[in-house]
């Protein structure tokens, strides 16, 4: 793909080259993807054919792999939508170059989590009775219905940010012209039409933060709504919010750095964005730690026998392994590397935010799992070991994830064009003004 | 809105027509019944010439779940050696006489599995007419081949609404 | 309950667990024949029940089976009849899946080749039984009636005297029965002289000490025994059971006594020594209607040690401590339970019995309930009335079938092995294999599957291999069937007609009526038709020996006699406790019945008819010993052994030759002690810690159960496993051998070992491992072959001194963890 | 309106599994398949439970028969998503095959386990009746569990009213506490001081499961032990 109006390149054309230029890197890492998700869909067509005794689940264990995965991607979308909107209406310079890639984040990932419940149910073809039939007190409408308000408003949010920066590629011409052309929706950069984006900006931004907060609350619901020993907690819902957020800046720097590799966006996502995002992620992870230890201190003190079993269960039982693995990886290893300066490398941070990412996945098991396997009367405790067809749809989960960046990438520009421009242009000047309001003396 | 592209319009007709297709397709293929029986029986004959009633044939109405379809000894009673009418389809019934073999008869009205459907509960507890769910059978001069009311759950419970009778889901649901 | 974390850990390993592509869920699970799915469809859904009596076990519970539009479609008790009284086993309730089922051989085959590599082809009855008549017929002129055998297994009542009586006319003495229960009557024998097995009226004892018995689960009819255990709860009778293992009866007693397996006579010897030596015992009976309790003087002037002293100079609680590793002031404290309860009931039965000593243990337990003066006294002991079937016209045998009888019979060995045995399958393979006294030339098995029970199953294959015409009445082709020419399937027990009565300790006369519920499915055919017909065949005295055309004509026949007997009662609703005081103050009567052919009318539709008055018995009756009295010294056993003695040569009643006798038979008890109840030590084994103990559940029972697929899931769900053996061991056991819950385990003996899982429990011994009895086939249907293991594959061929049962506690073993 | 309930006597109970095997019977419960059985998948709508406790030699084995509590306020009816299970005003805690949409949220939600699910499709011979008539098959996908064998309060109703006379107590029994050789198992319907259900429920040696969690089970057990 070649621009046809060369001149109109500007300084930003890194940001654009991705678009036009693709090489065989690319073509082979999709072709891999594809495949693991072509695996995928075999298996799932495998357990619609067969039913769900292809998956490890049993009794009592009803819950396994689906529901982690559920919570863990609705978690990791919350980086997106919500970070960028917290950024946005707290005016921090530093947050153009990210939120597009927060909120692609948000759009992709919710899409896939969306559609883990789907994948738990052993009558897909039943699907509909959710909507002919559905029942508001049950806390799985509440999730029906929040997360599909939380997808419409993000990718409304995802959008219209992007409209100016599909005008331009628009206007610079290549292949899909129509495309650009028809989501521009006529943008010309009028005064009037920009002050119409921004206000719209505005009124999602504020929208988006309650949404995205309700959506994980009510995914906790699920388990807290429940009179099961592990899951009954008045804390969940925060707990739940809080997670997200730490395993969604963790994969927004995942991708953030890995993006910064592939086209070379150095001179957009500079040190300075790691060094801010990993003290949010310090943040997050201390509170996050704050809310485990407050979770299991009331279960271990108040002692109940069915909760102690379950807390026991998680220390020293079969799930220690996971359990003091999540700890390692959502406390020590982020705590460690972001307080010392020395290993708050680029390098560094991606391990810890790989380490949270694993380590807010293992907690999502921690907490589905064993409260199943161990319920309160005395039958057979139960075993889970997920099987072949559930590592297939998480791999094709992640496969989905990593494509779905990879064309989104190949079609728009992954940093926000115009946001960077507006940045250069009135982003100083406003932020001395602003400067000058806080100063003591300033009316 | 934009203006439309020829591509676009294009897609837009197509999947339209696409659409149109499955769904006319879709009662085409699901609603539709081909039933044919195996012989043109003759239900208005039989109750006004021959004098007879639905219990008659269908003996296990009034007293069992299910009406039953008519066995070939039921046919047998009146039917057998000499035609008794000049019916061409009478030669067909007493092929099947002399064969011995039962009339491979279409069952037109059946619930699924999961429901708990009772003639005797409808008709001798409740009270109900034949017509009322079969329709004007004395009058069909062709046999049955397509239901009188559709059987699904809405004419069920509407009916038990109008009725004052209970619409819990165990009363039918098995 | 515990897992292992090393499951868990292929969480990560990840690409474990079942993953299937096929083969989900059972296929074929029923066999339901194309006419009823037919008939099914288009039916009125008319429901009907018949009553029938259930063929599964010996036990013959009355049930009722739900027919729509005359298919069966389930199996219930029958609430009037009087063994079970509405109440099912869970095998009962499966019963339709055993009429349904997939393997059921469709009619008579004949095998090709060897049993190894055998096709079954079908062959039609006439040919079939043509076949056999004519090897019965040139056996007879031959003059070798007797080298025919028929091997019936738990069949009582009419059955059972259908086939003495076709042996008989025939010219056989062959006719036994295997089935492990068979023998448990020796010790009765001995001590009280009848050669039928006790019963025990439960329902009016206050203490019921049970040795072994494991009666809610093995008993001869589980059912009966926990209707009348949910009955105590209401009186709060005491339940104390004593066993190497917390079985389900154990778990139901009040106090469960764990016991070193083999050591059961021991304890009770324990508890008569506290009982004698603190005169908690009935003395009046004791002096009056018990022989050999003092020391006396014989007519010779001979001096006798008497049962009072020999128990209480060696079973004093300290020794019986170290012997049973029960603790001594439990002894104690039984002890005086059991001279203070009244009305106190001891039993003894499988555990007790399944050993090489356990004629003597049984003989101590017995004992007990002599001490207690617990005979022909409510809540006592005693014995049943046969139900009083018609009399048959006596066999006109013949001079050969007078010559045959005359033989001894091949089940039964010669001299001094097993002296007191009825049937011994040890015996028998011998006697086959080296074809003394007289080769075998035809065999008749119907019933159990001795092969699968054997402890020498290798032995009994070569056995079964050598004799010429096998014949096989099994429904599913089994282990013991697969070695049979000729396979003539029989009914299943809801197509028959069949009477079902006398079964072991229930403590009331009954006859249980089987009649065909629906047609039969296949081309089979009821045994006792068979035999109908192949008498006819062989005609002379053997066909006028059943002037009958069929077996439904013998039956209404018999029953006659039952009808004109005006004794007993049809059974009905309302035949609870306080109506029958009621009609044993009035006198019993029926007079209900017009006619023989209304009796019979009802006697089917209701299932059967039960004697519950039973007449006083006189004291002649009761002991029909020697001295017409209990006989704690056993004259019968002296004189068997004086026989013996006599028998193998030289001078008769020299110390020598006793000597001789007596080490032959392994009994290490010298001069009067050996006559009396006594301890014997069982095998030592130095480098086997183990005992094993097998047990049987009450979903499979012999081991038949396990064709039925829901009973296989049934198994072991109590031990959370499912179509699969395990093997339950002790957490101390466990953790010397380094073993947890779940793992594989090795038991092995001296004959071969087992791999299968452990299961660690608080509920069995240190010094013991249990695995249950009834999966490990190699054959028996689809659902059986290749789940389990079978533990008797690993037991020594050891039996019992006296009666040649097979000693299924006597195998020592070692535990291994397996990888 | 009558108020079904249970009364398990775990004094009388020995625990022989006859009511679990006529509950399959009765309600067409399907079989699993040997390694299905044993990775947990074995379907028991009354399920005996087993427990061992208490060091050797003074072990204690519990069996508990379990079917559905059919709770007064049952926690897998609140959560179900599209109203396949519900309580009906009988008091019976339904499940409705059909509407089933295999969430297994119920499942997870019921704090005694007594639901069981389908992971596969079951195999019945096409056509035939298999077992019991009355009762569904269900398929591959949907959540099941104890009824208390409705269908026969149905045919039970049915009768009365043709009759034109109340139920009679022990009129409606399910399979189970038909089967029980024991008679541990007493049915009926608890709102009815005549009934042996009442009597026997206010027993001083009666206990509920989850009694703390205000769930109201309606199943209740007696033992003369202190905790079951």
């Amino acid at each position: 793909m070649k621009p046809e109006n060369i001149e109109l390149a500007d300084k930003d054309e890194t940001l654009f080259r991705p678009i036009y230029h693709t090489g065989t890197g690319f073509y082979v890492t999709l072709g891999i993807l594809g495949l693991i998700l072509l695996w995928a869909l075999y298996m799932y067509v495998m357990q619609v054919r067969f039913g769900l005794g292809m998956t490890g689940m049993n009794q009592p264990v009803t819950w396994g792999f689906y529901i982690v995965n559920f919570v863990f991607f609705i978690g990791i979308s919350h980086a997106g939508t919500l970070i960028s909107a917290i950024l946005r209406l707290s005016k921090a310079e530093w947050r153009r170059p990210i939120t597009r890639m927060a909120e692609v984040i948000t759009a992709i990932v919710l899409a896939i989590g969306g559609l883990h419940p789907i994948l738990d149910l052993g009558r897909p073809d039943r699907m509909m009775n959710l909507l002919e039939a559905g029942r508001l007190q049950s806390p799985l409408l509440w999730d029906v219905t929040s997360i599909t308000a939380y997808f419409t408003a993000s990718t409304v949010y995802l959008y219209l940010p992007m409209i100016p920066d599909i005008a331009r590629i628009r206007d610079r011409g290549g292949k899909f012209k129509w495309l650009y052309a028809f989501m521009a929706w006529g943008w010309q950069g009028t005064e009037k039409q920009k002050r119409v984006l921004n206000r719209a900006i505005n009124i999602l931004m504020v929208m988006v933060i309650p949404i995205a907060i309700s959506v994980h609350t009510v995914i906790s619901y699920i388990f807290s709504m429940t009179l099961q020993p592990g899951w009954h907690s008045t804390i969940f819902g925060p707990y739940f919010v809080v997670g997200a957020i730490f395993s969604g800046i963790a994969a927004l720097l995942i991708v953030m750095i890995a993006f910064r590799k592939v086209y070379h966006f150095e001179n957009y996502l500079k040190e300075i964005h790691f060094q801010y995002l990993s003290t949010l992620l310090l943040i997050m992870s201390l509170i996050w730690s704050y809310f485990t230890f407050s979770e299991y201190l009331t279960g271990v003190f108040g002692a109940e026998p069915h909760e102690m079993h379950i807390i026991l269960y998680k220390f020293t039982g079969p799930f220690a392994f996971y359990f003091w693995g999540m700890i390692l990886c959502n406390f020590l290893v982020p705590v460690i590397i972001i307080s010392f300066k020395k290993l708050r490398t680029i390098t560094g941070i991606f391990i810890a935010s790989v380490a949270v990412v694993i380590g807010m996945w293992l907690e999502r098991f921690i907490i589905v799992v064993p409260s199943l396997a161990n319920p309160r009367l005395d039958v057979p405790i139960g075993i889970y070991v997920p099987t072949v067809l559930e590592w297939a749809l998480f791999a094709g989960g992640l496969a989905v994830f990593v494509m779905g960046f990879m064309i989104f990438s190949k079609f728009f520009p992954l940093i926000s064009v115009w946001e960077i421009e507006e940045g250069r242009t009135h982003g100083r000047k406003e932020v001395e003004n602003r400067i000058e309001s806080y100063l003591p003396g300033s009316s | 809105m934009p203006k439309l592209r020829p591509t676009t319009r294009k897609l837009v007709l197509l999947g339209t027509i696409g659409g149109i297709i499955l769904i006319a397709g879709y009662f085409k293929v699901f609603l539709h019944s081909d039933l044919r029986q195996p012989i043109q029986y003759n239900h208005k004959i039989h109750i006004e010439s021959a004098g007879m009633t639905c219990v008659d044939c269908h003996e296990s109405v009034l007293v069992s779940a299910s009406a039953t379809i008519p066995r070939l000894e039921i046919c047998t009673s009146c039917h057998s050696g000499e035609p008794i009418s000049d019916s061409p389809e009478e030669p067909k019934l007493l092929k099947f006489v002399a064969d011995g073999n039962e009339i491979p008869w279409q069952r037109v009205y059946s619930v699924p599995d999961h429901v708990y459907f009772s003639h005797q509960r409808h008709v001798t507890d409740g009270r109900i007419e034949c017509a009322t769910c079969h329709g004007n059978i004395p009058d069909f001069t062709q046999p049955v081949t397509s239901t009188f009311m559709p059987v699904m759950m809405e004419s069920c419970m509407d009916c038990h609404r109008l009725n004052g009778v209970t619409n819990d889901c165990l009363a039918c649901h098995r | 309950m515990e897992i292992k974390r090393r499951e868990f850990l292929r969480l990560f390993g990840g690409l474990s667990g079942s993953f299937l592509f096929v083969g989900c869920g059972l296929d074929d699970v029923l066999d339901i024949p194309q006419s009823m799915i037919e008939q099914a469809r288009r039916g009125p859904g008319i429901e009907t029940w018949q009553n029938t009596i259930c063929g599964l076990c010996p036990a013959g519970c009355g049930t009722r089976v739900r027919l729509i539009d005359d298919i069966p479609v389930s199996v219930k008790g029958n609430p009037v009849y009087p063994i079970n009284r509405g109440g099912m086993c869970p095998l009962g309730l499966n019963a339709l899946h055993s009429l349904y089922h997939p393997d059921r051989l469709k009619g008579p085959v004949q095998r090709k080749g060897t049993p190894d590599h055998a096709t079954w082809e079908s062959i039609s009855w006439e040919n079939a039984l043509s076949q056999i008549a004519e090897r019965l017929v040139e056996l007879r002129v031959a003059g070798k009636p007797h080298q025919v055998a028929f091997l019936g297994h738990e069949e009582n009542g009419l059955l059972k005297q259908h086939f003495a009586r076709f042996m008989q006319a025939y010219g056989s003495p062959n006719y036994f029965q295997f089935a492990p229960s068979q023998n448990t009557v020796t010790p009765y024998s001995l001590l009280q002289g009848h050669l039928t097995l006790p019963a025990y009226d439960f329902l009016n004892a206050r203490l019921i000490v049970s040795f072994g018995s494991n009666f809610l689960e093995e008993g001869s009819s589980p059912v009966y025994y926990t209707k009348v255990y949910s009955h105590h709860e209401e009186q709060q009778t005491r339940y104390v059971q004593i066993e190497s293992r917390h079985s389900l009866t154990a778990s139901n007693a009040d106090q469960w006594i764990p016991i070193r397996p083999g050591t059961y006579g021991a304890l009770a010897l324990g508890l008569s020594y506290v009982l004698i030596r603190e005169e908690l015992y009935d003395r009046e009976f004791v002096r009056s209607k018990t022989f050999g309790f003092e020391d006396r003087v014989d007519s010779s002037g001979v001096r006798h040690v008497g049962f009072k002293n020999m128990v209480l100079g060696n079973y004093y609680p300290e020794r019986v401590e170290e012997l049973t590793g029960v603790p001594s002031p439990v002894i104690l404290q039984l002890g005086r339970e059991l001279g203070n309860a009244h009305p106190a009931l001891v039993v003894g039965d499988q555990g007790a019995i399944d050993n090489t000593n356990g004629t003597f243990s049984t003989m101590a337990i017995h004992s007990l309930n002599a001490l207690l003066g617990n005979f022909e006294r409510e809540g006592g002991i005693f014995f049943v009335d046969d139900p009083p079937f018609s009399r048959f016209e006596p066999v006109q045998s013949d001079v050969v079938a007078r010559d045959g009888l005359k033989q001894s019979p091949i089940g039964i060995s010669e001299g001094d092995v097993y002296p007191f045995t009825r049937f011994s399958i040890e015996a028998f393979t011998k006697n086959v294999l080296s074809e003394t006294p007289y080769p075998l030339s035809v065999l008749f098995i119907r019933g159990g599957n001795p092969l699968f029970e054997s402890l020498n199953r290798s032995k009994l294959a070569e056995a079964l291999k050598k004799i010429p015409l096998v014949v096989s009445f099994d429904s599913i082709l089994s282990e013991t069937s697969e070695f049979a020419h000729l396979i003539l399937p029989e009914h299943h027990f809801m197509e028959r007609w069949d009477a079902i009565s006398a079964v072991d300790s229930i403590p009331f006369a009954h006859v249980g009526i089987q009649h065909p519920v629906v047609q039969p499915f296949h081309d089979t055919k009821q045994v006792g038709d068979v035999l109908i017909g192949l008498a006819q065949q062989v005609g002379g005295v053997v066909g006028k020996a059943f002037p009958f055309s069929n077996y439904e004509e013998e039956l209404k026949f018999a029953m006659e006699g039952v009808y004109k007997s005006g004794t007993g009662a049809i059974a009905a609703g309302g035949a609870g406790s306080l109506w029958i005081q009621y009609l044993q103050q009035r006198g019993w009567q029926i007079g209900r019945y017009s006619s023989f052919d209304e009796f019979w009318d009802r006697l089917v539709g209701q299932g059967g008819w039960w004697n519950p008055i039973r007449k006083r018995k006189n004291w002649d009756v009761v002991f029909k010993t020697p001295s017409k009295k209990f006989e704690f010294f056993s004259q019968t056993l002296k004189k068997a052994l004086d026989n013996l003695t006599n028998q193998s040569g030289g001078e008769s009643g020299t110390a020598q030759n006793y000597e001789r006798v007596l080490n032959r038979l392994n009994i290490s008890a010298r001069g009067d002690t050996v006559f009396l109840p006594h301890h014997e030590p069982i095998p030592h084994e130095p480098d086997m810690l183990f005992h094993l103990v097998t047990f049987r559940v009450l979903p499979v029972r012999d081991g038949q159960g396990a064709a039925l697929p829901m009973m296989q899931e049934l198994f072991g769900h109590s031990a959370n496993r499912h179509w699969e053996s395990w093997a339950e061991i002790h957490p101390e056991t466990a953790a010397i051998n380094n073993i947890s819950d779940g793992d594989w385990v090795l038991i092995s003996s001296v004959v071969g070992s087992l791999r299968l899982r452990a299961k660690i429990t608080e509920g069995i011994m240190p010094s013991v491992v249990a695995i249950p009895f009834g999966l490990g086939h190699t054959s028996l249907g689809r659902y059986a072959k290749g789940h389990g293991v079978n533990p008797n594959t690993i037991m020594r061929n050891l039996y019992d001194q006296l009666n040649g049962k097979p000693a299924l506690q006597a195998t020592k073993v070692k535990i291994a963890r397996a990888t | 309106m009558p108020k079904w309930a249970m009364v398990i006597d775990l004094d009388k109970c020995t625990g022989c599994d006859a009511c679990a095997v006529a509950c399959k019977m009765e309600n067409n419960v399907p079989i699993a398949d040997p390694a299905e059985a044993q990775s947990g998948r074995a379907m028991f709508w009354m399920d005996m439970m087993t427990t061992t406790e208490g060091a050797f030699p003074n072990t204690v084995t519990k069996r508990v028969p379990k079917p559905c509590f059919h709770c007064d306020d049952p926690p897998c009816t609140l959560v179900c998503p599209v109203g396949a299970t519900y309580r009906n005003p009988e008091g019976l805690v339904a499940q409705i095959y059909h509407r089933c949409i295999g969430c297994r949220y119920c499942m997870a939600a019921c704090p005694f386990t007594a639901k069981v699910y389908n992971w596969y499709d079951p195999k019945w011979i096409d056509g035939a009746e298999v077992g019991n008539p009355d009762v569904s098959r269900r398929m591959v996908g949907v959540v099941e569990k104890c009824s208390f064998c409705s269908h026969r309060l149905m045919s039970v109703k049915e009768t009365a009213h043709r009759e034109d006379r109340p139920i009679m107590d022990g009129e409606y029994v399910p399979a189970c506490a038909e089967s029980c050789p024991a008679e541990a198992i007493v049915f009926g319907d608890i709102e009815n001081e005549e009934s042996r259900v009442y009597r026997l429920s206010r027993s001083y040696r009666v206990m509920r499961y989850g009694e703390d969690l205000g769930v109201k089970p309606k199943v209740y057990y007696l033992s003369r032990r202190t905790e079951t």
